[in-house]
């Protein structure tokens, strides 16, 4: 027993970790149960960041990220979407990744057309597209946006379009929110928009598990909201569909929530596996001694 | 010439890039350069695409050993640029119906985007997803508490991994927390971040960025240095031999 | 004839030295780079204080004030700054960003000491460096794999040539090919980015020509892959579980493949050092990889592994940045719990200045 | 036959008897995927559009419009998109194989991937980059005329662009028999200024910024103007931390005595950050397999339906009465 464990294919422990991972979803998403969340500090700063702004403010939503990230980020930028609706906010989306470009229209397609078809392109939302440079773009575009963004993501002059009418550069917007999945990603919207203009950009951001220790530094004067991971995206979305979600919540906007049921019983699976390594490893040195 | 010209130029460039950052009309050329190594970087993509098609070409007339696969490269690759390249099933843009070319490559719809989408995307997250069977692996065999270092290393994961589920929180909800409480004394303070939600946050907030500020700052100090001995001409391995 | 090294190596710090003390005078002898050559850049006001026509500041909510003190200080400094005189107001718009003063001194000191401690190790002095342990097992690594009679495999990161870790992880690359071309291993580099593909053609050759194997040089062995990252990563760990390759290096910038690698690489037995300056995936090579260069040891290796004291001299300069950091730190700590203990508003001027002014 | 090829028929043969089983038992099928039709440029002249652009609905979508409307044209199963979703489970699927071993499927995707990925980034860097950057530039009335019509009028020639087509072209110059050092030229150059540019910013941006943030006091007063010894404890590991871990980098130093011990404190932060971050880490790791995975279930074998794609064909009454659609 303990030499099968000892030399444990690690076959056994990709199967473990399938099957933590699988049924939980199976089970899930068969009953339509999430476990109950209870916000942090920092997704609660989110939130009210974004909720304390005046209808109707303007906010920048950069999605930064790509369909690798879309499980950890996806939730949160629909939950992002969503507050934002709610809260008549006008959105200028921007994207510094070339698939985020995609991440936009999925957000557009899955909820201001399906479930807000009132919404108006170009007066409520506008979909500015992506733009190579990284984190050039940024410094541009926090003194003059026009010069690299002259059309929109469907090639319509900027100049044509009604809720860009006035805007020069991003720091006339209320709030950046930031969908990072790496460089570049709000460690460059701190460093290039909000480290210059601390007084003018506020900047909130939903980043991967990944960075988020790297994030921490900027807390909370350059950044006073974080949602880390699909933890962060799950206290977010539960605050933000307790406020607005009313009785009857469609599942797509309790996704993270729904999320964090595979992750509680994979978590628990690595913790029994750092136990178990640990025991052998303490048996093995003990045989080892006694030899 | 062949072996000193690239060395002045990069010194030259380099050089002048330190001075137009102190430089107010000039700071905007960082942006500019950037713009520039966009364009020669797709434009180098001729060198390395035309490598992929030369060296899959080559195993398929050799008839080497997975020279199909080496074949459905060549094919995936071939169809899906010019697929792209031509724009093949893109409408043109909305409002300027007339300009056949006016589209965007990757609409909806036409087969690039089908490519795209049922192709790389799900080749893409699952490769991605794959980490998570890597990670248990590594947990298991990696985080053995082997001396002080490793048992900080693991006891942290450890500590992590349980303060972010409600497990974790559960576990240590007996504690007295300090929200509640109205100006807590340090005692309450030390014992509150026992519970393992806030102590996660601790170790984050403080350990976490100690760790991650000095690294940071060695890597500033790193970059700079490596930047200076490539423009002092100290360091000229990326130049190759010089010879042709 | 003479060494070019060193003869390109004096060429190159004089006029460093010159453009340094040029700079230091302020810029006014340097009237040609202000006048800006290129049509593109428009004449756009770009002073980060320039009055934006948009709306106010966002912070006038009162309890935002309240939550972020400091930004007070920065808007008193702001104000400070602009009280400047006219004359100090043009230059400061068309000759030198008198903001970045401070930064220019830091810039200076730092260069200077290294450009210090490089002529110092030129002059013949020794300069003694600590080791790293990872650095030694890179030619036990390449032996290893010419005993297996395996091959070696490189992988420079998934970042274009213009990241510094991708050139500092040329310069390990030429190490790593030298010593394999000296043993007659198989060095095999699949790249993401095909300017990485041209310059490791460039760096592998010239290793090749330099230990005296140019024959053996096989340039097909460095190839361009995809510029995708996963589909990079995918061919990677098909081509590490079927050639099992006896060496892996991963030296450069990388993202989540960090795992994926070298969870493969372990998986084959392989030797892994590794080598980055991403913060967030150092854990990973530090928990599956034998050896793992962190941060601003990976840049120090390429120094370490050319072995040419010049190159030590410089991580003695670095050191000096280090002292810097050290020295400020130690500096506004005491100044700030100082002031904050007293309540002495003189110290907090002091600690607002340094903060405000000459950290910024 | 060798064993380790049975044992991958055998799996292959789980795998189809389970998909039959699929088809059998859940009756309704499964793995469709339907679309929207939504006409593009309309105006008088042409009142159904002059295109159709089709986009994403769901099952419960088109069940809605035929039970309101039975001759409606709007929704509509799509053939095209039902054979995407299958040869993204397949793929899935291979991928996942890798983990038991490699094997010819495995491959197969591998060599799909490299193939399609290398041409999207060449079209996008095409599409992307060169046409509006680099021809946009140089030619924007050639643009105006063929790609870009909503480019304005105001766009001139900007002659500054000459220089990254001559830099890529001395690049390319490589391929040509003779004179192939002139390549070397725009590395260097390219080399050159970003090593200028990233000197300045990360001396600018990471160093001195880092250096600011960690000025903390040491001895913090709260708002009633007391001691706060928690938050000055926290003030000085974070200060002591960042030391020792400097004092870790140092070159010239060998690691003995107080600098040794320091050095070893240093450590220890350090192992604690890399502990931290690879805890987090893991909470997404699994995120991404989740995603995989329920695709898998939800939208090809049609196990699970979270969003309510298909709610509707239950509540129709024509799907699924017995179970797979709680």
């Amino acid at each position: 027993m303990f030499e099968f464990f000892r030399n444990l294919d690690r076959r056994w422990i990709f199967l473990m970790m399938f099957l933590c991972v699988a049924v939980p979803i199976f089970v899930i998403g068969k009953y339509k149960t999430t476990f109950p969340e209870k916000p942090l500090v920092l997704a609660t700063n989110v939130f009210n960041e974004i909720d304390n702004l005046p209808d109707g403010s303007k906010v920048l939503l950069a999605f930064d990220y790509d369909p690798g990230s879309e499980g950890e980020l996806g939730p949160m930028a629909t939950a992002f979407t969503l507050h934002c609706i709610k809260k008549h906010h006008k959105m200028y989306f921007i994207a510094l990744w070339p698939l985020g470009r995609q991440m936009i229209d999925n957000a557009v397609n899955r909820i201001i057309k399906a479930d807000f078809p009132h919404l108006r392109y170009g007066e409520d939302y506008v979909n500015l597209g992506f733009k190579a440079g990284n984190e050039g773009v940024i410094k541009v575009i926090v003194t003059d946006l026009r010069k690299l963004y002259t059309t929109d993501s469907r090639g319509t002059a900027t100049d044509e379009i009604p809720m860009m009418q006035g805007i020069e550069n991003i720091q006339q917007m209320d709030l950046v929110i930031n969908v990072s999945a790496g460089y570049p990603g709000t460690k460059e919207w701190v460093q290039y928009a909000v480290t210059p203009f601390p007084d003018r950009i506020r900047l909130v951001a939903g980043c991967t598990g990944v960075q988020a220790p790297l994030l921490y530094p900027y807390i909370p004067q350059q950044l006073p909201g974080l949602l880390a991971a699909i933890k962060g995206a799950s206290e977010y979305e539960s605050l933000v569909m307790a406020k607005y979600g009313g009785e009857n919540i469609s599942g797509k906007y309790l996704e993270a929530q729904r999320r964090m049921g595979p992750q509680l019983v994979a978590h628990l699976l690595m913790i029994f596996l750092i136990i178990a390594g640990n025991v052998i490893y303490f048996v093995e040195r003990r045989r080892g001694v006694r030899q | 010439m062949k072996r000193t010209a690239p060395l002045l130029i990069a010194s030259i460039a380099g050089f002048v890039m330190i001075v137009a950052y102190f430089i107010p009309k000039t700071q905007t050329w960082g942006e500019d350069v950037s713009v520039w190594f966009d364009i020669l970087a797709a434009i180098a993509f001729i060198l390395g695409g035309g490598n992929l098609l030369r060296v899959q070409l080559k195993k398929i007339s050799d008839r080497r050993p997975g020279w199909g696969y080496a074949l459905i490269t060549l094919i995936a690759f071939v169809v899906m640029l010019a697929c792209g390249l031509l724009k093949i099933g893109s409408h043109p843009n909305e409002q300027y119906p007339a300009f056949a070319w006016s589209g965007t490559y990757n609409q909806t719809g036409t087969p690039f985007w089908w490519m795209y989408e049922y192709l790389i995307v799900p080749l893409q997250s699952t490769i991605f997803a794959m980490l998570a069977f890597y990670v248990a692996s590594a947990a298991f065999r990696a985080f053995r508490a082997k001396n002080v270092e490793a048992i900080l290393l693991l006891g942290t994961a450890f500590v992590i991994l349980l303060g972010r589920t409600a497990a974790g929180v559960f576990l240590t909800d007996f504690i007295p927390s300090d929200v509640l409480i109205e100006n807590p004394t340090f005692l309450q303070h030390l014992v509150s971040t026992l519970r393992l939600e806030n102590l996660t946050v601790f170790l984050m907030d403080i350990f976490n960025t100690a760790g991650n500020r000095a690294i940071m700052i060695g890597i500033a100090l790193g970059t700079a240095s490596v930047s200076l001995k490539i423009l002092l001409g100290v360091d000229r391995s990326y130049l190759g031999s010089g010879e042709d | 004839m003479h060494n070019p090294i060193r003869w390109m190596g004096r060429w190159s710090v004089a006029p460093a030295l010159v453009l340094l003390a040029a700079l230091a005078i302020g810029g006014p002898c340097q009237p040609a780079w202000s006048q800006d050559p290129q049509p593109t850049a428009e004449p756009t006001t770009q002073e980060p204080t320039a009055e934006a026509p948009g709306e106010p500041a966002q912070a006038s909510a009162p309890e935002e004030a309240a939550a972020l003190p400091e930004e007070a200080g920065t808007e008193a400094t702001a104000d400070a700054a602009s009280g400047r005189s006219e004359s100090m107001q043009w230059v400061d718009e068309h000759i030198f960003d008198l903001d970045r003063g401070w930064l220019l001194l830091v810039v200076l000191i730092f260069c200077g000491s290294v450009v210090f401690w490089i002529a110092h190790a030129r002059s013949g002095r020794p300069v003694k460096v600590r080791k790293i342990a990872g650095l030694e097992a890179v030619d036990e690594a390449v032996g290893r794999a010419t005993e297996m009679g395996r091959s070696v495999l490189y992988i420079p990161g998934i970042q274009d040539i213009n990241e510094i870790q991708t050139i500092a992880s040329m310069t390990v690359l030429a190490r790593v090919s030298r010593t394999a071309a000296e043993y007659d291993a198989k060095v095999e580099v699949p790249t993401s980015r095909s300017l990485v593909m041209t310059t490791a053609r460039e760096t592998v050759q010239a290793a090749y020509l330099s230990a005296g194997r140019p024959d053996a040089y096989n340039q097909d062995l460095i190839y361009y892959v995809t510029d995708e990252q996963f589909g990079y990563v995918a061919y990677l760990q098909g081509l590490m579980v079927r050639e099992k390759p006896a060496a892996c290096f991963y030296m450069g910038a990388f993202y989540a493949e960090s795992l994926i690698l070298a969870e493969t690489g372990n998986s084959i037995g392989a030797i892994q050092v590794a080598g980055t300056a991403m913060p967030a995936q150092l854990p990973f090579f530090v928990a599956a990889c034998d050896y793992t260069l962190i941060g601003e040891e990976f840049f120090a290796a390429s120094a370490y592994l050319s072995g040419s004291p010049e190159e030590l001299g410089s991580l003695k300069g670095q050191d000096m940045g280090k002292m810097i950091v050290g020295g400020l730190l130690i500096l506004g700590v005491i100044l700030t719990t100082l002031a904050s203990a007293t309540g002495s508003e003189v110290l907090q001027h002091f600690v607002d200045f340094l903060t405000q002014n000459v950290l910024t | 036959m060798k064993p380790e090829n049975r044992w991958w028929v055998i799996l292959f043969a789980i795998g189809a008897v389970l998909l039959i089983a699929r088809w059998f038992v859940l009756p309704g099928g499964f793995g469709r995927a339907y679309v929207r039709a939504v006409p593009q440029a309309v105006d008088a002249e042409h009142p159904d559009g002059q295109w159709v652009v089709y986009e994403q609905a769901t099952m419960a979508d088109y069940l809605e419009a035929e039970r309101t409307n039975p001759d409606q044209s709007v929704y509509a199963p799509s053939p095209s998109r039902t054979l995407g979703t299958w040869i993204a489970a397949f793929l899935t699927l291979f991928v996942l194989s890798f983990v038991i071993r490699d094997n010819p499927l495995y491959k197969i995707a591998e060599s799909i991937f490299i193939g399609v990925s290398a041409a999207y980034w060449m079209v996008t860097g095409f599409w992307d980059t060169i046409v509006p950057n680099l021809l946009g530039k140089l030619a924007p009335g050639l643009l105006r005329n063929w790609a870009v019509p909503g480019l304005g009028d105001d766009q001139h020639p900007e002659l500054a662009y000459l220089i990254p087509l001559i830099l890529g072209i001395m690049l390319l110059w490589r391929l040509s028999p003779v004179g192939g050092w002139i390549s070397r030229w725009p590395m260097a150059f390219i080399i050159g200024t970003f090593c200028g540019l990233r000197l300045m910013s990360f001396l600018h941006a990471d160093f001195l910024t880092q250096i600011r943030n960690t000025i903390v006091s040491l001895y913090v007063v709260d708002d009633g103007g007391g001691f706060d010894a928690w938050q000055s404890l926290k003030n000085l590991i974070l200060v002591v931390g960042v030391l020792c871990c400097l004092v870790y980098f140092f070159f010239s130093l060998e690691h003995k005595g107080v600098v040794g011990n320091t050095a070893r404190v240093g450590i220890w932060f350090l192992m604690i950050t890399f502990g931290a971050a690879f805890g987090y880490t893991v909470m997404g790791r699994i995120a991404l397999l989740a995603i995989r995975i329920e695709f898998l279930m939800d939208d090809w074998l049609w196990l699970i339906d979270p969003t309510n794609k298909r709610l509707l064909a239950d509540a129709a009454g024509f799907f699924l009465p017995l179970f797979g659609m709680g």
